[in-house]
């Protein structure tokens, strides 16, 4: 019997594997911007699945508002990501360090 | 009946006076300055002789009345007012004519000086803080008036602020006056804690209640209240009128201009103490003790201060040991409970000793700031009026009858002879014997200075300048007797040096003359007792001609006159002879000596520690650099977080997630 | 569990009765174009492969299966292989929404609208790896525009459709067509005009055809995407873009035409009926539109293209989002049935 | 096992699988084509969980638009993919670690065990509407706001990022559509008058 149980842990199996994917690949901005993406998909399965579970149409509905915010975020930063490598010919995220105390 | 009008007047004019020279001073120039300030106290001594006149003549009741006030503290009113009786109205008298005077002998005297309308302005303001002193009718106006002098004092000591013994001899007479209004604000405490009032009339309304109360300073030992309040309040005159052993100061300020010496530190300024504690009489009164110390202070220092001038050959600094020998008597009349005495003296004090700096100053005018007396002699045919009047206020200092410090210093060296508290006998022997040493000082001064052959030469050639000579002794031009602006306001002390006692002593001493300004319990009353023996000036003076003072007196005289004008070389053997008393007496019984070691010594070894230990090492090495290199260790490592790796930032994020999920999973629910 | 099994089995069955004769569909559609393309241009057309050359695409389909596959060096192979199955699947995979007949669907989903949106933006994949794992410029570069034509001309498209569920007040296209009933007038053409030409054209942009077809742009860079493809691969792309060519005909149909519905009154017997060669009727007309265009247009430069999509048919189409909102509003145009 | 667990298991396995490529593989095409694998499982996962509006926007948005996107930047931008991958074995076990614990932490905190409840039937969930309409009508009612606010940060989204690329080079002509139409008819043609040449072996006269 497929269970609430179910979705949930794939959502957290997921997240982890997204948390897992920015520790390994802490170099590459892009793998980074896809692991965000995964975690967002997974948070967006514990919604559904709960509004689905709970009758509550408000889990939908805010799904709708993430993957809003988040195809204006991945544009974005897309966006700005090409303006880095056009400025600095890499994506390498360690040598973008401007920031360092 | 006295006008508030008049009293303003008297205070504000030379307030005006000093406003105007030292704000405007550039704009009025030269003239202006002395001008508006001459004018100023001009308008305060007319107002004063009026005033004084109208209380002894015209009948009119004291004026006590508070003006304006200050600010009120919780019941605690500070008011400024007058309290003009007759005691003040004697002051104000003195002190705005000795100011006058050295006002027009200073248009003279400064002539050439760059700081000329500084100087007047200083001047006069000084003369509006020592009328605000004299006048005030409490506590709080009197300490105002107090600091106000001292202050005044401390920028006219200094006034060659090039000159870094001025500086310094500044510096000194402030610091040392410090210690003494510390234990004055205290004293002020003490009254207003035990007297619960600033006021003058309601304090010593009050006096009474102080008989029995007592206050443990050290615990266990129980000291009257009324003792502690005058023995405070006198540590304040000690200060200020330079009483043993906080005299340090006045010799060295003698670096300022003479007619600074002539009016703070002679006439005017160092008299404050002996006028707050007549002023503090119904206090000093109850309390014996306070008296004993008054007197015992006050006499040792007539003597032994008196001998230091001795062996001193700076002109200015053999009167200004005078003038601490005068305060010494002055103050153990005070301890006598003789006030009037005291007062007495005061005033012709301020006389006779303004004509003697004033002399000094027109010694060394003729001798172009030349003040050493070894390098002087027979300067009487040279300047005969300064050599007159200089003859007048040596024998008025010397109480030669009938001479206004005659009358005077007798009546305090009888006073204390009758007093019977405790130390009148060793006081009696000081004052007793400081007749003599008077009358050396002061003929020793007289013969080196006009006697005798001409010690120095005269060179047109030489160097020509304020600041000194070429070679010491050695003068560009003749001595000339000075312009009449010094030599009028001689003339002018001269007269009350030489007649003032004559016509005051019976009102003052016996008359009643204070009236309620100064009160003494019956039985400390010593002029009482000599009112019954006194037959009149006339009489006390041709009977004096058979008193041990006198010829003490006449001794003094006689023994210099032999020694420096007869076998000029005697001092000199005199002086080995006596061998290590006379150093002691010529280092000044090693006061500054001493005092360096204790008080300068210690407050650098202090101030040694405290900057290096406290302030470099606590303050600026721990509290300042050490937070400041706190903040910038902790910087250092916290910057290494701050990587800039956006990567680094992620970590910390999911760390942080884990263990806040972590802290979830283990904290069991509620 | 053999329930569902059955299911299982009888979905498959019906899948392939609708792919099998899609296939064919294209095939005799290739035969068509160059037959019509021929007349247009005053020649033959394939004339020579069976009665009036009918079976030259067969031939073709034969020939491109025979030959051999090349893969260029430094080729990724793996996505080599896979772009041509991703330019394919979608193209069949929206097949499963579309309604032939009043109850004739594969699939009736609430949202199929929104399932054909998704089936035909997946099909860009396909391009745009076939142009990458090429490991070719030609066919990078043809990706690239193919890749930015497709993604700019579905906001058109899908604007487009949303005036037509925001008419029909659905997004099942069984629906759709039911909402058009009551004759030609009641069709969505008509208060949609502008949409409907605009879904047309940018159909014909999002399948790369003439004179969008800048893609292949045979004159510029050689063929494109699919230049390094040759064989059954080549025959993939061939197959998904004409499947593609057929779904728009299609779905012009439904959308704006009526599908199934006769423009006839119902008491004309037979033809006022609603019946799939209705919709067969309708697609062939739209499909032929394609071709015409071939043979008539001349390619777009790029910019052009670009131009027309972003400042032209967008700005249009939201406009005509407003209206069709009115529109509805307004009860002006109420849904039939 | 009903076949709605199996549909389940069968694109749960893609959806992890994808993911799994999505953070180990060497070429970023690969991992973008992984992760649209993994979309697309979840939106089957979503289907079986009657979200269809949403699994076909997630579709649509993500597999058609985004991630497109991704790849024509990953595409175009000349990666490195070796300086990328630099320290990929030596933060794999840091990465498997950290996300192994954080997996227990959260299968423990969501206490697993007490959600193994049967979905409601969906009719009953929507009140009879179909998924679309009963989002929609949430969105439309109750949510109108945030979702003018959604529309918003989608313009703002829009505007941002072309802005952010957009560059004008020197030197590229470009086409203007109202220049050309308000042509006038003498700017078309420009007559010269050239002098006629003299010498040389021109055969003027």
């Amino acid at each position: 019997m497929i269970s609430l149980a179910h979705f949930i842990v794939l959502g957290a199996v997921l997240f982890c594997i997204a948390v897992a994917g920015i520790f390994i690949n802490r170099k590459n901005v892009i793998v980074l911007l896809m692991a965000i993406e995964l975690m967002l998909l997974a948070v967006n399965t514990n919604f559904i699945a709960f509004s689905r579970f709970f009758g509550d149409v408000s889990g939908q509905v805010f799904v709708f508002f993430i993957l809003t915010v988040a195809a204006a975020e991945s544009a974005i930063g897309l966006a700005i990501l090409t303006l880095l490598f056009r400025n600095r010919r890499t994506i390498n995220v360690a040598e973008f360090d401007d920031l360092r105390g | 009946m006295i006008s508030t009008a008049t009293l303003l007047a008297i205070v504000l004019a030379p307030l005006a006076g000093a406003i105007l020279a030292g704000l405007l001073g550039r704009k009025i120039g030269r003239t202006g300055a002395h001008s508006v300030t001459i004018l100023g106290v001009g308008i305060a001594c007319i107002l004063s002789i009026r005033v004084l006149y109208q209380l002894v003549w015209g009948g009119a009741p004291a004026y006590n009345q508070d003006i304006y006030t200050w600010f009120q503290i919780g019941g605690i009113g500070a008011n400024v007012g007058f309290l003009v009786d007759r005691l003040s109205a004697m002051m104000m008298v003195v002190v705005t004519f000795v100011s006058l005077m050295v006002h027009v002998y200073t248009v003279g005297y400064m002539a050439d000086d760059d700081g000329y309308q500084r100087f007047f302005s200083y001047i006069a303001l000084f003369t509006f803080f020592m009328l605000m002193l004299v006048m005030s009718n409490n506590f709080l106006q009197l300490f105002f008036g107090w600091e106000g002098v001292g202050l005044v004092s401390y920028l006219l000591i200094g006034f060659w602020f090039k000159k870094p013994s001025a500086s310094y001899a500044g510096m000194k007479a402030f610091i040392v006056n410090r210690v003494g209004d510390l234990g004055f604000v205290l004293g002020i405490a003490a009254a207003l804690h035990f007297l619960g009032s600033l006021d003058y009339s309601t304090a010593f309304a009050h006096a009474p209640s102080l008989t029995g109360q007592t206050v443990e300073v050290i615990g266990g030992h129980p000291w009257s209240a009324a003792t502690l309040i005058c023995i405070l309040l006198f540590i304040g005159a000690m200060g200020k009128s330079a009483q043993v052993p906080l005299h340090v100061w006045l010799p060295d300020s003698m670096e300022g201009p003479t007619p600074i010496s002539a009016l703070i530190h002679a006439a005017t300024m160092v008299t404050a103490g002996v006028f707050m504690v007549a002023r503090m009489s119904p206090l000093f009164e109850l309390s014996g003790t306070a008296l004993s110390v008054v007197m015992v202070t006050g006499a040792t220092g007539a003597f032994f201060l008196g001998l230091i001038g001795i062996t001193q050959f700076d002109i200015k600094r053999v009167i200004a040991y005078s003038t601490l020998s005068q305060l010494g008597y002055m103050m153990a009349a005070l301890g006598a409970s003789a006030y009037a005495a005291g007062i007495f003296h005061l005033m012709t004090h301020a006389f006779f000793k303004a004509l003697l700096f004033l002399g000094a100053g027109s010694v060394i005018m003729a001798m172009h700031h030349e003040q050493d007396m070894r390098h002087m002699g027979g300067l009487r045919r040279y300047m005969p009026i300064t050599y007159a009047t200089m003859w007048i206020g040596s024998l008025a200092l010397c109480g030669i009858p009938p001479f206004a410090g005659f009358y005077s210093k007798d009546a305090i060296i009888e006073a204390v002879g009758a007093s019977h508290v405790w130390g009148a006998g060793y006081a009696y022997w000081c004052v007793l014997l400081g007749v003599f040493v008077t009358a050396t000082y002061t003929f020793r001064m007289m013969h080196l200075t006009f006697h005798g052959a001409p010690r120095f030469r005269v060179d047109p050639h030489a160097g020509h300048g304020h600041d000194g000579h070429a070679e010491p002794g050695v003068l560009a031009h003749a001595p000339h007797e000075t312009p009449w602006v010094v030599t009028v306001p001689l003339v002018l002390l001269a007269i009350p040096s030489l007649a003032i006692g004559y016509f005051a002593a019976r009102p003052l001493l016996y008359g009643g003359f204070f009236g309620s300004a100064i009160s003494v319990l019956p039985a400390h009353d010593v002029l009482a007792g000599m009112a019954a023996e006194f037959h009149g000036p006339l009489a006390l003076a041709v009977h004096s001609l058979a008193t041990t003072p006198f010829w003490l007196a006449i001794a003094g005289i006689a023994l210099t006159s032999y020694i420096y004008l007869l076998k000029p070389t005697l001092a000199g053997t005199i002086s080995k002879a006596l061998g290590p008393l006379y150093r002691i007496v010529d280092h000044k019984f090693y006061f500054d000596e001493l005092y360096t070691a204790l008080f300068a010594r210690g407050s650098v070894a202090l101030g040694k520690a405290l900057w290096k230990g406290a302030d470099a090492g606590a303050i600026d090495g721990l509290v300042v650099n050490g937070s400041a290199s706190l903040v910038g260790r902790i910087a250092r490592r916290a910057r290494t977080l701050q990587s800039g790796y956006l990567y680094h930032y992620a970590f910390a994020m999911i760390v942080g997630l884990i263990l806040l999920l972590a802290g979830f999973v283990l904290v069991p629910h509620a | 569990m053999l329930a569902e099994l059955l299911l299982v089995l009888w979905t498959l069955a019906k899948v392939l009765a609708i792919v099998l004769p899609l296939v064919i569909a294209v095939a005799m559609f290739v035969y068509w174009e160059r037959k019509v393309i021929g007349w247009m241009h005053v020649r033959m057309g394939p004339n020579q492969i069976g009665p009036l050359g009918l079976m030259q695409a067969f031939a073709d389909v034969a020939k491109l299966l025979l030959k051999e596959i090349v893969v260029p060096t430094n080729a990724n192979r793996f996505l080599f292989f896979l772009a041509p199955m991703l330019a394919l699947v979608p193209a069949l995979a929206a097949w499963a929404v579309i309604p032939f007949s009043d109850g004739l669907v594969l699939a009736n989903i609430n949202a199929g609208v929104l399932y054909l949106l998704a089936m035909t933006s997946m099909g860009v994949y396909g391009i745009i790896l076939a142009g990458w794992a090429s490991n070719s410029r030609y066919a990078l570069l043809g990706a690239m525009r193919s890749a930015a034509q497709v993604v700019s001309y579905e906001l058109a498209m899908g604007l487009a459709l949303v005036c037509v569920l925001v008419l029909a007040g659905s997004l099942n296209l069984s629906d759709i067509v039911t909402a058009q009933s009551g004759g030609l007038l009641h069709w969505f053409w008509l208060p949609l005009l502008p949409m409907a030409v605009v879904y047309f054209i940018s159909g014909v942009a999002e399948t790369n055809r003439a004179p969008f077809d800048v893609a292949e742009g045979e004159s510029e860079i050689v063929a494109g995407f699919h230049v390094e493809y040759s064989g059954s691969a080549f025959a993939l792309f061939f197959l998904a873009e004409y499947a593609n060519m057929i779904l728009v005909a299609f779905l012009t149909s439904i959308l704006f035409l009526g599908g199934w519905l006769s423009p006839f009154p119902a008491t004309w017997g037979l033809i006022g009926h609603g019946s799939f060669f209705w919709l067969l009727a309708k697609a062939f007309v739209v499909a032929f539109l394609f071709l015409w265009f071939r043979a008539s247009f001349p390619r777009y430069r790029y910019d052009q293209i670009m131009r027309l999509g972003w400042k032209v048919f967008i700005p249009i189409a939201l406009v005509w989002v407003l209206v069709a909102g009115l529109l509805k509003y307004f009860h002006i145009v109420a849904p039939g049935a | 096992m009903s076949i709605e667990l199996l549909a389940f298991y069968f694109f749960a396995f893609f959806a992890v699988l994808g993911a799994l490529l999505v953070i180990s593989l060497r070429n970023p095409v690969h991992a973008v084509l992984s992760l649209v694998l993994t979309f697309f499982s979840m939106a089957s996962i979503w289907m079986l969980l009657r979200a269809e509006f949403l699994a076909l926007v997630l579709i649509v948005v993500y597999v058609g638009a985004v991630m497109v996107l991704f790849l024509f930047v990953v595409m175009m931008l000349d990666i490195k993919v070796a300086a990328a991958r630099e320290g990929f074995i030596r933060y794999l076990p840091v990465g498997i670690g950290v996300a192994a614990v954080m997996l227990a932490e959260m299968v423990a905190l969501l206490g697993v065990r007490a959600m193994h409840v049967a979905p409601p039937p969906s009719a009953a969930v929507m009140g009879g509407q179909a998924n679309v309409v009963w989002i929609g009508r949430a969105l439309y009612t109750e949510y109108l706001l945030p979702f003018e606010l959604a529309a918003m940060i989608l313009t703002v989204g829009i505007v941002a990022a072309v802005a952010l690329t957009l560059r004008r080079r020197p030197g590229v002509r470009h086409q203007d559509a109202a220049r050309q139409v308000a042509v006038s008819a003498h700017e078309r043609v420009r007559l010269v008058s050239m002098p006629a040449e003299r010498g040389g072996n021109g055969a003027q006269p």
